[in-house]
């Protein structure tokens, strides 16, 4: 238990001081949804129906980067080795950072999303929804994030392979995370999709840990 | 400072008919030797024969080509995932401290991860002289301070197997004898210590040769 | 100016300003607030012209703290200048403030003169934000480096990068079509605004620029000082 | 002479095999361009109106992920310690970075950008246009991207900080660039747009190496 | 095997009135010394007295606080500049390879940044035993190999002036006594060798000590 805490406290100094921070993950969501007008015109009848989309996708792209230094760097300091021998398996470290990972930048990025969906031009009274179908994706997000990141240890090329592993692995969530909001701004029910968002979220913290202690295991040598 | 936990505590490795290879290339084979509670064993050999890498295996971070390493408790043969779990500490080259930590974060996660208690932590650092380097990032210290930093963590944390990867080359004169103050004192609590050098351990140790000659 | 390069010399020189200094902003940002509430109502704009009393000044502060900082840059890399950290530290806060008041007001004014909150096709609001973000990325770098000589110099190369933007920002009305008002003040034939105007504006513009010596000395010598306590715990923890 | 190619075909070598890939960039950009109907619905009315700025904000992006590691790695690895004391002087060898991650990144990306964009519904009459475009804004993109990534060296927060830094200089190639697009796209002149796109490209390539050189002299304290 | 270049090699080195600060703190201060042509010289002191960083400040790599690093050359003082990117080269506890990349590629960009010709950086490469593992990655080196890869550039490019911070530490006692024969070899060709160390070095060095005493 004591095990456990610690390393989440330690994971959580990691991404909130170091490595991203929420902050910077918000800031860069925010930057994003910013300039997307900037770039396809600031029309409301371009802006409004893709609203919801468009904040989707600067989601999956903001927990995406500060996705590569989850383990690369405590494999390169050594540190994955200290905790290979300390009292948590693999399997239940892994679980830890990506409790972390979530905590540190899926739960304010979620808190950013209705602000970005709003500037983009969404119903206000949507803000709450986005931000509960934002938190649950992101609890998928740093699962197979996680995942991806273990996977691509020791590989050579680093952030964009995560992201490539990662991104395929994104889709479902994008798609029901942006289905639930867009259901809603047309009015029918969000349920359903949202059901399916959550299905994905625990299906993926449930069974990720096991790829995810194998790949650092395998990639230790 | 006497080593804990009962009769989870390692009272001697085996290590059976070791045989590592790396790439295409067998580094040795055959190898077999034990070490019991209160002994301390070095590891010598040319560079690239495979010391790191038998230190490694033993540490579970490497799986051996054949042959076994087998932990022993007080009561009988332990298994390798729990002994490994809660008996063994390493230091390895890299420290495993993230550059731009203080150094207190990472002493305190380091040492408590692997079960020390908090007054024991301050103890070690106090003992290593770290308490007014302990507010510098890691990246900050100088090659014999970062290595004191994990001496202070195999010290707090007090687990019975220690292994060494050439444990002194950074200290200066005074350290190495400090360290090996530490060493003698750890044997003598009933550890055990197993290291890779190139200078002969200031404690006396029994020599395996590692390479050609296994 | 060379002279005050002492920290010492500038804490004693410093010292009697803050207090007045605060004063007078309090003093005009009162005076300024009750010239602005009992101007007429404009006849086209009605009571939303009283938002230009808070914009202008905010804008216009807003550029002046980035020269600020960006000045300071200037005077830490090259001359090494011991307080200009300090100083552009202590404008980066205040200018990120009313930079990003003057997007707020401006948005709000925006609304029922254009008809929208904002619009990307204007240079000079887009190139406002790129200001704020410049304060914002300014501050991330500033604060993400450990080291405090190179945290410092690192921030100064990026604040005189980004003192291109400044004349972007100034001059986007000048160089493309834009929304937005062009320059009704400071212009070469003189201001284009009535009495009933411009006494207001100019008081809260005198306001807002007191108001940020007032917050930029206090940040310079709050900085000064804590720099201080930083040498006098190392000084400590040697002799231990 | 020689030792200019020497470096810059290290750096090739590196970015090409490792830390990247221009395989992996477009492979990114083209990822997320396929993701974008998905979010935001794949009716021709709603993606067209948006397919020139999409592109750039991808393009922006995909240049962005592999920064971090242009100076982060050698710097870490001691490798920048040699750079210094190389017979080039480190503006030169900034240079021949920027230079390298233009090649290397931001060429291949160009090819990528007219794929990304037709498959968003341009017009295929403009992929010519789009992919000069592209070649010109990732030469800024490398170059005041470079700039980011050496201002950011030795700091606690590593990609982030890089995006934070790089994104209000990305702002003026994103506009320039989706602008001239835009412009063919509605039948005007692309020309201006793209002539205050080169003025900013070859700006940045002649400016960033002087404040590149003094950022990296900086981080090595 | 001599040092080419002619008026620009360095021919002496003046360390003078040097003083470090790090952070808050002031490591050492009023350091002066110099070393001339075929001379050795070995920077001792504690853990953290600031050998690491007073080679550093020589490169030119560490603005130091106060007193001046001066290159001299064969008809007088050089441009630290140009001393620098033309004769000095270092080898840190950190050799700048890239982990990813093979040895070959590594070797062959570092020895021939410093200057080397390509016949140059095979013979050096031969020299020290690494032909067979030049295609490995550097990653899988063992230490000693690591460092051995690092003393070929060294050897390679043959810079006057030799920066090194505990060259010998990783290597085994067979390649000590090679890296003793190729630092003697480089006095003699007229090279000049500052190296940080805890034990002593295996070619006659003065010894100058860094910290407190200085
Ligand atoms: C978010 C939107 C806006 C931004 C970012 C913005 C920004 C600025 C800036 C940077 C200045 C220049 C200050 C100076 O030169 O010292 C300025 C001045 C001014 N703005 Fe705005 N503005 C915005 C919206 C508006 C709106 C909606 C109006 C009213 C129609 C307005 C009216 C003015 C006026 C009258 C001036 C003074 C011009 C002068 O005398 O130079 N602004 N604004
Ligand atoms: N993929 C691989 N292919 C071939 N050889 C490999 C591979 N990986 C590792 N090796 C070799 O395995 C050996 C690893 O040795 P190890 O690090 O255990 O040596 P060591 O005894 O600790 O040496 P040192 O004294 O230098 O530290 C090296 O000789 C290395 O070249
Ligand atoms: N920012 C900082 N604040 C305070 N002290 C610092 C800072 N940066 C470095 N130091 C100190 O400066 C010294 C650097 O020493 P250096 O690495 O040069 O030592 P060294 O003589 O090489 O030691 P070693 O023998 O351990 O390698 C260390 O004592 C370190 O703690
Ligand atoms: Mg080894
Ligand atoms: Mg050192």
């Amino acid at each position: 238990m004591s095990a456990l805490l610690l390393l989440y406290r330690r994971e959580l100094a990691l991404l909130w001081a170091g490595g991203g921070g929420p902050l910077l993950a918000c800031g860069f969501a925010l930057a994003v949804t910013a300039a997307l007008p900037l770039a396809i015109g600031s029309e409301p009848v371009r802006l409004v129906p893709i609203a919801a989309g468009a904040t989707w996708i600067v989601l999956a792209l903001a927990s995406l980067l500060s996705l590569e230094r989850l383990f690369e760097r405590d494999h390169e300091d050594g540190a994955l080795d200290l905790l290979a021998l300390g009292p948590l398996t693999l399997e239940a470290a892994f679980a830890v950072k990506t409790a972390a990972q979530w905590t540190a930048v899926g739960l304010p990025l979620a808190l950013a999303a209705p602000v970005a969906a709003l500037s983009l031009g969404l119903d206000p009274g949507l803000a709450p929804l986005t931000a509960g179908a934002a938190a649950l994706a992101g609890l998928g997000f740093a699962a197979v994030g996680a995942l991806a990141a273990a996977l691509s240890l020791g590989s050579k090329r680093g952030g964009l392979l995560v992201a490539v592993i990662a991104l395929p692995l994104y889709a479902p969530p994008v798609i029901f995370g942006a289905g639930a909001v867009t259901a809603a701004q047309q009015g029918s029910a969000p349920g359903p999709a949202l059901a399916l968002l959550a299905a994905y979220a625990l299906c993926a913290c449930a069974l990720t840990p096991f790829a995810g202690g194998a790949a650092i295991r395998n990639a230790q040598g | 400072m006497d080593i804990e936990n009962g009769s989870q505590m390692i009272a001697a490795l085996h290590v059976s008919d070791l045989s590592i290879a790396r790439g295409e290339r067998r580094l040795f084979a055959g190898l077999s030797f034990a070490l019991a509670a209160g002994e301390a064993a070095q590891l010598t050999g040319a560079n690239g024969a495979g010391k790191t890498s038998l230190l490694r295996a033993v540490a579970g971070l490497l799986r051996p080509d054949a042959g076994e390493v087998l932990f022993e408790g007080a009561d009988g043969p332990l298994d390798a995932g729990t002994a490994r779990s809660t008996g063994v500490q390493m230091l390895a080259h890299q420290e495993g401290f993230r550059p731009g930590r203080t150094a207190r974060a990472e002493l305190d996660f380091q040492a408590r991860w692997f079960g020390a208690r908090a007054e024991a932590v301050t103890a070690a650092a106090r003992r290593l002289d770290l308490t007014p380097l302990l507010d510098l990032e890691v990246r900050v210290l100088s090659a014999g301070q970062r290595r004191r930093l994990a001496l202070a963590s195999l010290v707090a944390a007090n687990r019975p197997l220690w292994l060494l990867d050439e444990p002194l080359a950074p200290l200066d004169a005074r350290r190495r004898a400090q360290a090996a103050g530490i060493m003698a004192e750890h044997l003598n609590a009933g550890g055990l210590i197993l290291a890779a050098v190139h200078d002969p351990l200031p404690v006396a140790a029994r020599e395996i040769v590692v390479g050609a000659a296994a | 100016m060379f002279g005050l390069a002492n920290p010492e010399r500038f804490m004693r020189f410093s010292a009697p300003l803050v207090g007045p200094l605060w004063l007078a902003a309090g003093l005009l940002l009162a005076v300024g607030g009750w010239l602005s509430l009992t101007a007429p109502p404009d006849y086209q704009q009605g009571d939303s012209v009283r938002i230009m009393f808070v914009h202008v000044p905010a804008a216009s502060l807003g550029l002046t703290a980035y020269a600020a900082l960006g000045v300071s840059c200037l005077f830490s890399l090259v001359w090494r200048h011991p307080l200009a950290d300090a100083a552009a530290r202590a404008a980066a806060v205040p200018g990120a403030a009313f930079t990003g008041l003057a997007l707020i007001t401006g948005a709000i004014w925006g609304k029922p003169m254009w008809g929208v909150w904002w619009t990307w096709g204007d240079a000079r609001l887009v190139s406002v934000l790129v200001l704020f973000l410049f304060y914002l990325a300014w501050l991330a770098l500033r604060s993400a480096i450990e080291d405090e000589a190179r945290a410092a110099r690192a921030a100064a190369v990026l604040g005189l990068v980004g003192l291109i933007n400044l004349p972007i920002v100034k001059f986007s009305v000048d160089w493309w079509n834009t929304l937005h008002q062009p320059a009704s003040l400071l212009r070469a034939d003189g201001p284009a605004m009535t009495a009933a105007y411009l006494t207001p504006l100019l008081t809260m513009m005198a306001a807002y620029g007191v108001l940020f010596a007032a917050v930029w000395i206090t940040g310079i010598r709050t900085e000064v000082l804590s720099r201080r306590l930083r040498t006098l715990r190392a000084r400590r923890a040697m002799e231990v």
